[in-house]
């Protein structure tokens, strides 16, 4: 096996709020090969786009990212690179994709020049050369009269059709690594498979890799390589997809499983709430974060945070002193 | 069409009440220019023969109506005081007024917008402090105090600048910059900050936004994502500012024409208003109207160039 | 969201700066307000000379010298005496006149962005004309008719004002008319007296107290400017502005005749609008809707 | 002060030793240079308001900084020397007839208008015909009233016929006012004579921007061979004070004219400045309108009068750089003391205790700085002496109004200066006079008055004029903020600078020294 495109290695990425400390990643390690797709899933502030944002150079100016933490891109070291190094690779050889196409674009330039402003940049394309190829970037993310399409602002454009114009700008150059955070949350729910599907398929094409960043665990099903499962900023459950639909250990990732809304039967989705809250961050329990919300907490989850253990079966790795037998439901 | 129809009703309305404000204004004050003209020897007999002459037996409804038949036709009067005609007076006195403008606004434009974009890029660094607790300062004296202090330490000590006095472009271009730049920058040394303010607090909300993200993931250097991504959407307010600021300055900075003996238009109203030549006063005031209200409808198209979206009616400040 | 309010978003989105805490600037801000309120009050009863006692010998005394603590002006009035007397004139111009503009610019400005159509209509000309209307004009005017006593200047700045805060409580109303909870009180049946005093004047009321500081230091700076033109207060009763104004006769040689009230003013302005900039920080209110 | 000493400035030590004796110094000035004049150069003058123009009848009175331009654009028919002896200017001579009703005047010729016109008796005639006719309601004809009628004897010569012989004619056509300068008659048909005047003066007019500048230009062809020294005279209005005193200093402007004591002393004591001065009648006064409560009762008026300190205004105020005066005639006559009453508060309280009732006063002051001072030391004045003073700062030609309409109680007011105050006090003091805005009468001033009038003999009219001034302190009739004095202060490169009996800055006398200053350092 070759060398992996990206290793994250103990990352922890640290906010100063007041005098407290929200630990926003903590611990994190996950490597991904070249062409594979990876899944982040959780709730919403469980640390998914941070760590996003902490592999693309893009944390608030405050963050703090410490010792040991490590993130290793086609074997360079990120942390020793200067920020224009680490600005070189952005958009460059790392494209990322954001939640909201709406807001995603700017709404005053013309998408033209915002697909071609990281080809003029990094590839050193003049104006014509960025406008054709950004054409032909807008008819591979399936925009029709990408011609005169190129000329309109984002608000002259359909939800749906922006995501594809935002998931044109992060191809332009032709990244080995995708960031794909939480692609069609904002969209209606006839487009999302679409846009999920095309990113698939730019995928395959173009032998990327990819973090596939969702809430919701049925987005990820069949379209990653491998799932990790993160709550209040640790991965508490990872293995390759298919196995973690079919032996899940963790209590979470099976409330996060009862969650996915039913795309064939929205009528009847059950929207199984979560009880409970999130929590702190910045105070976080001593032991399993997920304790206070846990149906079989028992006193020792609360004294000691239980650590990612192998089960020893196909790579699957779990953080639970009391996990789901194999097979059972919750 | 209707939308333009409909503001430039609007705008008419402005002027015509501004003006009628004027008159019943300048009305309401005791006694007349006749006492000013006719200086400290003049009888009752001589006081009466002059009222006769300026025109100002008619009531003051029927001066409106004259004078604003005489707009029409172009004509603003004669200056009860000088004779000279209205226009000419303030035609005279646009040169400095506009170069002022223009040049305290360029030095505001120049200080404001790079301080306002490493403000708000760096928020509470030490620049931005420095910058923020400087811009209290400035606006925490009253403007003639800073000129005094800018005439005292430029033009008395260094002897860089000319302490007072305006050179027409005709004396030529550095001359006539020499002399408007104390006076300017006096101007400009209040209006930044303000100025400032509005574009970081923008700015610094434009960048938490998700287009800005995406800008720097495409790995744009710092200084391309302020100024291609986050400035122009963070324009509105400035802009709004700004066009009150020239607005104000036409016909209001007073003091520093009055400091720095600028022939400015402000000059002119101070000295219609003291000698109650009303006839001055109201060309001044009908000049001031237009140029606020051309200022508000060019704010107005500035909005629709900023931003692709502005396609609607009405006024934008709604 | 946290209970705390200390999640990653509450602490990383929005223009949050360092301001969430008052800090030491902030109280000394505080203090020196209130010590400067505390004196205006007291004048009288300090053992100073009065106001426009004349000490016929000592002209443009220096601090210290015969017995005047900060010195004498050019007509050898007592300068801490005057500054005293002056803050009363600062700081009731600039918390009335606030006040005024508010009153009759938050009136207009609720009235237009609540009914919006023929009524906003009028009321933005109204606005418009006082807002194109040169300042300079009114003041000048108000002073002639009414005499340049306190109450005149008064008047005269809270109209000058009262037009740019119509506008800015025009657009608050707007946009808190379209939120749900009105819609809520507009079904419940409520009628429009009662909505405008119950739901819109409340939540209009907090921003604009924080405009209310940003304008008292305006106006303490703008009384300055009319001292300097002529038109502040009429004598005996001392104004900060009008003691900076005689004061530059002699800057040269006695330059603590003009700086004194200027250092005063400076300071206290300076105060009002770092406490002005804490509220808005406290209370989120963008500069931009100034 | 010796140590001071430095060879570009000789005065060094005269100027040390009058300000040691504690001398008046009138002309503080240079002897002039050895050099001599010096040709060419551009002088700058910093005035305090702007010009109000210069036609009689148009401008409708002389402004305060009009003569400056008026004499160095045109001319009068004659000069007045100290003594009050005509000295020829367009005029070469002036007799009159036996029984003094006729005055025969001798006209230069060759002198011509700056458009072209020829200077000549029909130029006089038609400038004096213009002001002597009613129909044009020329403000100061009644001063002109003993005239009967101006006529051309010949091409060069003139005739004024008197309704009875006048002591002042002289004056009258020797002063610097508006009767006396001949303007060019076509700028005058052409009615552009108020924005552009035209006469025979040293410099020709060139362009007027209103708040900015008049600009003077060098007349070439001058009556006056070898005249006028300078190329250019520009006017500049500075109306603030400490800029023009800035201007000075910085250098925008080669002189300045100010009443700002705390400038003159300093420039006194600056050697690159000159500070030329001269005395010059009508005070500036506080007004009491007598024909009204409680000023009618002249006990109020001399509490005031006694309660009020003329000593401390002219020291606060003006820093002692004008005159404490005792009458209205700026040193001629010289009265002496003609019993003036001094501040004596307890005269005053005395005085009011006597009238029985609280006084309460409104004084009009105009709206500037000078006006808001005396007005705000006498408020504190008159407090001491019970009285309560309510000031209301107003407009110069509200002022004027409220004035002339008896609608005050107490004014600031700035009488006229004459050379001969004689007549002008006759209108202003005397119980049916013409201007007399104070309502004041009584039959000890007319009486004084009609004798100034009448009277030929020097003396006795010294004597009578010198009565009127012990009546106006007698019955106080207005109040003295102080003589009127003029200072110009100057660089000391200007030269050719005198005292006169305006505020005028006589351009057509100065030269720059090291004339070529202006063309080296272009400012």
């Amino acid at each position: 096996m070759s060398e992996p495109l990206l290793v994250v290695d103990k990352l922890s990425v640290h906010l100063p709020c007041g005098d407290r400390i929200v630990r926003a990643v903590d611990e994190v390690s996950f490597t991904l090969q070249r062409g594979q797709t990876l899944a982040l899933v959780g709730e919403s502030g469980s640390g998914k786009s941070m760590l996003c944002r902490a592999i693309m150079g893009l944390l608030p100016g405050r963050a703090r990212l410490p010792a040991p933490g490590r993130i290793v891109f086609a074997g360079q070291d990120l942390g020793v690179l200067k920020a224009s190094e680490r600005a070189g690779l952005c958009g460059r050889r790392i494209g990322m994709v954001l939640q909201d196409p709406l807001s995603a674009l700017n709404p005053v330039m013309k998408i033209g020049r915002q697909i071609a402003e990281p080809m003029r940049h990094h590839l050193g394309m003049t104006r014509v050369q960025a406008r054709e190829r950004s054409i032909e970037l807008l008819r591979a993310v399936g925009i029709a009269q990408a011609e005169t399409r190129i000329d309109c602002y984002p608000h002259q454009l359909s939800g749906g059709m922006r995501q594809r114009v935002v998931i044109a700008i992060a191809l332009a150059c032709e990244p080995q690594l995708l960031i794909a955070d939480e692609p069609t949350t904002a969209l209606d729910v006839t487009v999302q498979a679409e846009i999920l599907d095309l990113l698939a398929r730019l995928q395959r094409e173009r032998n990327m890799a990819m973090i596939l960043v969702s809430h919701n665990l049925g987005v990820v099903a069949g379209r990653a390589h491998e799932t990790a499962v993160m709550y209040a900023g640790r991965v508490v459950e990872q293995a390759p997809t298919a196995e973690l639909f079919a032996r899940m250990r963790m209590r979470y990732t099976r409330a996060l499983f009862d969650a996915i809304p039913r795309l064939d039967d929205p009528a009847q989705a059950m929207l199984t709430a979560i009880g409970g809250q999130s929590p702190d961050l910045a105070a976080l329990p001593g032991g399993c974060s997920f304790a206070p919300r846990c149906a079989r907490a028992e006193e020792r989850c609360s004294d000691q945070a239980p650590m990612l253990v192998s089960d020893g079966h196909a790579r699957h790795r779990y953080a639970c002193w009391f996990p789901c037998a194999v097979g059972a439901t919750a | 069409m209707r939308f333009v129809g409909g503001k430039f009703l609007h705008l008419i309305v402005v002027i015509l009440a501004v003006t009628a404000l004027t008159f019943a204004i300048l009305d309401l004050l005791p006694g007349s220019a006749a006492y000013a003209v006719a200086g400290a020897n003049a009888s009752a007999h001589d006081i009466a023969a002059i009222q006769e002459d300026l025109g100002l037996g008619d009531p003051a409804l029927v001066r409106y109506g004259k004078w604003l038949a005489g707009v029409l036709r172009g004509d603003l009067g004669v200056s009860l005081v000088s004779g000279q005609p209205v226009a000419q007076a303030i035609a005279s006195h646009l040169p400095a007024t506009v170069e002022l403008v223009v040049l305290a606004q360029l030095f505001t434009l120049l200080v404001a917008v790079p301080v306002g974009l490493l403000s708000a890029w760096r928020v509470d660094s030490r620049f931005d402090r420095f910058c923020s607790t400087l811009g209290f300062g400035l606006t925490s004296i009253p403007g003639f105090a800073l000129a005094m202090v800018l005439v005292y330490f430029l033009a008395l000590k260094l002897k860089w600048f000319p302490a007072v006095g305006y050179a027409p472009l005709s004396a030529g271009i550095w001359p006539n910059l020499k002399s408007l730049f104390l006076p300017a920058v006096s101007l400009a040394l209040v209006e930044w900050v303000i100025l400032m303010r509005v574009l970081r607090s923008e700015l610094i909300a434009t960048l938490q936004e998700d287009f800005i993200l995406q800008a720097r993931a495409k790995g744009l250097p710092a200084w391309n994502i302020l100024l291609q991504h986050a400035l122009r959407p963070s324009l509105f307010g400035s802009l709004t500012v700004f066009g009150l600021q020239v607005g104000n300055l036409i016909g209001g900075a007073v003091i520093v024409e009055q400091l720095f003996a600028l022939p400015g238009v402000g000059r002119l109203l101070l000295a219609g208003i003291f000698a109650q030549d009303f006839a001055m006063v109201q060309g001044c005031v009908l000049l001031i109207a237009v140029a606020y209200v051309a200022i508000n409808f060019l704010v107005d198209v500035g909005y629709g160039l900023l931003d692709p979206r502005v396609r609607r009616g009405g006024f934008a400040r709604g | 969201m946290s209970a705390t309010g200390c999640s990653i978003r509450a602490c990383g989105g929005g223009a949050s700066r360092v301001d969430r805490k008052a800090g030491g600037v902030f109280w000394l801000a505080v203090a020196w307000l209130a010590l400067v309120a505390v004196l205006a009050v007291s004048a009288a009863w300090w053992p100073l000379p009065a106001p426009d006692q004349i000490d016929w010998v000592r002209l443009t005394a220096k601090p210290g010298d015969g017995g005047h603590l900060l010195g004498t002006d050019n007509l050898g009035r007592d300068i801490a005496a005057r500054l005293l007397f002056g803050a009363r004139v600062s700081l009731f111009v600039g918390f009335l006149a606030p006040c005024i503009g508010l009153l009759a610019g938050g009136l207009l400005g609720i009235l237009a962005g609540f009914y919006r159509g023929t009524i906003d209509a009028l009321i933005v000309v109204v606005i418009d004309t006082l807002l194109a209307f040169p300042r300079l004009v009114l003041l000048l005017v108000v002073a002639f008719v009414f005499g340049s006593s306190l109450f005149s200047l008064t008047l005269s700045l809270g109209i000058v004002i009262a037009p740019s805060l119509a506008l800015i409580v025009r657009a608050l109303t707007i946009r808190i008319a379209e939120r749900e909870f009105i819609l809520a009180a507009r079904a419940a049946g409520a009628n429009d007296a009662a909505i405008i005093l119950r739901e819109i004047l409340p939540n209009v009321l907090m921003p604009m107290l924080v405009y209310m500081l940003v304008m008292t230091g305006l106006v303490i700076v703008a009384e300055g400017s009319l001292g300097f033109l002529g038109l502040s207060v009429a004598s005996p009763m001392p104004s900060w502005g009008g003691m900076i104004a005689e004061g530059r006769d002699v800057l040269a040689e006695h330059p603590h005749v003009s700086m004194i009230p200027a250092a005063v003013m400076f300071l206290t302005v300076l105060a009002v609008n770092l406490i002005g900039d804490r509220m808005r920080g406290w209370l989120d209110v963008r500069e931009s809707q100034l | 002060m010796y140590a001071r000493n430095d060879s570009r400035k000789p005065p060094v030590w005269a100027k040390g030793l009058c300000l040691l004796a504690l001398v008046a110094i009138l002309v503080q000035g240079a002897p002039a240079s050895a050099s001599g004049p010096v040709q060419g150069g551009s002088l700058t003058v910093g005035i305090e308001e702007d010009f109000v123009g210069f036609d009689p009848i148009k401008a409708r009175f002389l402004g305060a900084m009009d003569r400056n331009v008026l004499l160095a654009v045109e001319e009068r028919l004659f000069d007045l020397d100290e003594k009050g002896n005509l000295v020829p200017e367009l005029a070469l001579s002036a007799s009159t007839s036996p029984d003094g009703k006729v005055w025969t005047i001798l006209l230069r010729e060759g002198v011509a208008f700056h458009d072209g016109t020829p200077f000549n008796a029909d130029a006089v005639v038609a400038h004096w015909q213009r002001l002597l006719d009613p129909k044009n309601r020329y403000l100061g004809r009644s001063a002109l009233e003993p005239i009967e009628s101006v006529t051309r004897a010949d091409d060069h010569t003139v005739r004024f016929t008197l309704k009875r012989p006048w002591i002042h004619f002289k004056i009258q056509i020797g002063s610097a006012g508006f009767a006396s300068v001949i303007p060019s008659p076509k700028a005058v048909q052409e009615d552009t004579q108020n924005r552009a005047p035209v006469g025979t003066g040293p410099f020709v007019f060139k362009e007027w921007v209103r708040n900015d500048r008049l600009v003077l230009a060098r007349n070439p062809n001058y009556w006056r061979k070898g005249r006028p020294y300078l190329d250019t005279v520009v006017f500049r209005p500075m109306p603030d004070m400490q800029a023009r005193f800035s201007a000075l200093q910085a250098g925008q402007a080669d002189a300045i004219v100010t009443d700002r004591g705390t400038h003159i002393l300093q420039a006194r004591e600056d050697r690159t400045l000159k500070v030329y001065s001269g005395d010059y009648a009508g005070p500036y006064a506080f007004l009491f309108n007598s024909s009204k409560p409680p000023l009618n009762d002249p006990r109020v008026r001399r509490a005031l009068a006694h309660a009020w300190n003329q000593e401390f205004l002219v020291k606060a105020d003006f820093r002692g750089t004008i005159p404490v005066v005792t009458d209205p005639y700026g040193g001629s006559p010289a009265c002496g003391d003609s019993g003036y009453r001094k501040h004596d508060l307890a005269k005053a309280k005395e005085l009011l205790a006597e009238y029985g009732q609280p006084v309460a006063l409104e004084l009009a002051h105009t709206n500037t700085p000078r006006g808001k001072e005396a007005g705000e030391i006498a408020q504190r004045l008159f407090k001491e002496a019970g009285v309560t003073l309510t000031l209301t700062p107003l407009a110069p030609g509200e002022v004027f109004r409220k004035v002339m309409n008896g609608e005050y109680q107490i004014s600031s007011w700035r009488f006229s200066d004459y050379p001969d105050m004689g007549p002008y006090l006759h209108e202003s003091l005397g119980s049916k006079g013409r201007v007399n805005f104070s309502g004041y009468a009584s039959p000890a001033m007319d009486e004084h008055l009609l004798a100034q009038a009448t009277s030929n003999d020097a003396e006795a009219r010294k004597k009578a004029l010198c009565g009127v001034a012990r009546t106006i302190n007698e019955d106080a009739v207005f109040l003295y903020l102080g003589g009127r004095r003029f200072h110009i202060l100057a660089r000391t490169d200007v030269q050719g600078l005198s005292a006169t009996p305006h505020p005028v800055v006589r351009v057509g006398d100065v030269w720059l020294a090291g004339g070529a200053r202006m063309l080296q350092n272009a400012r």
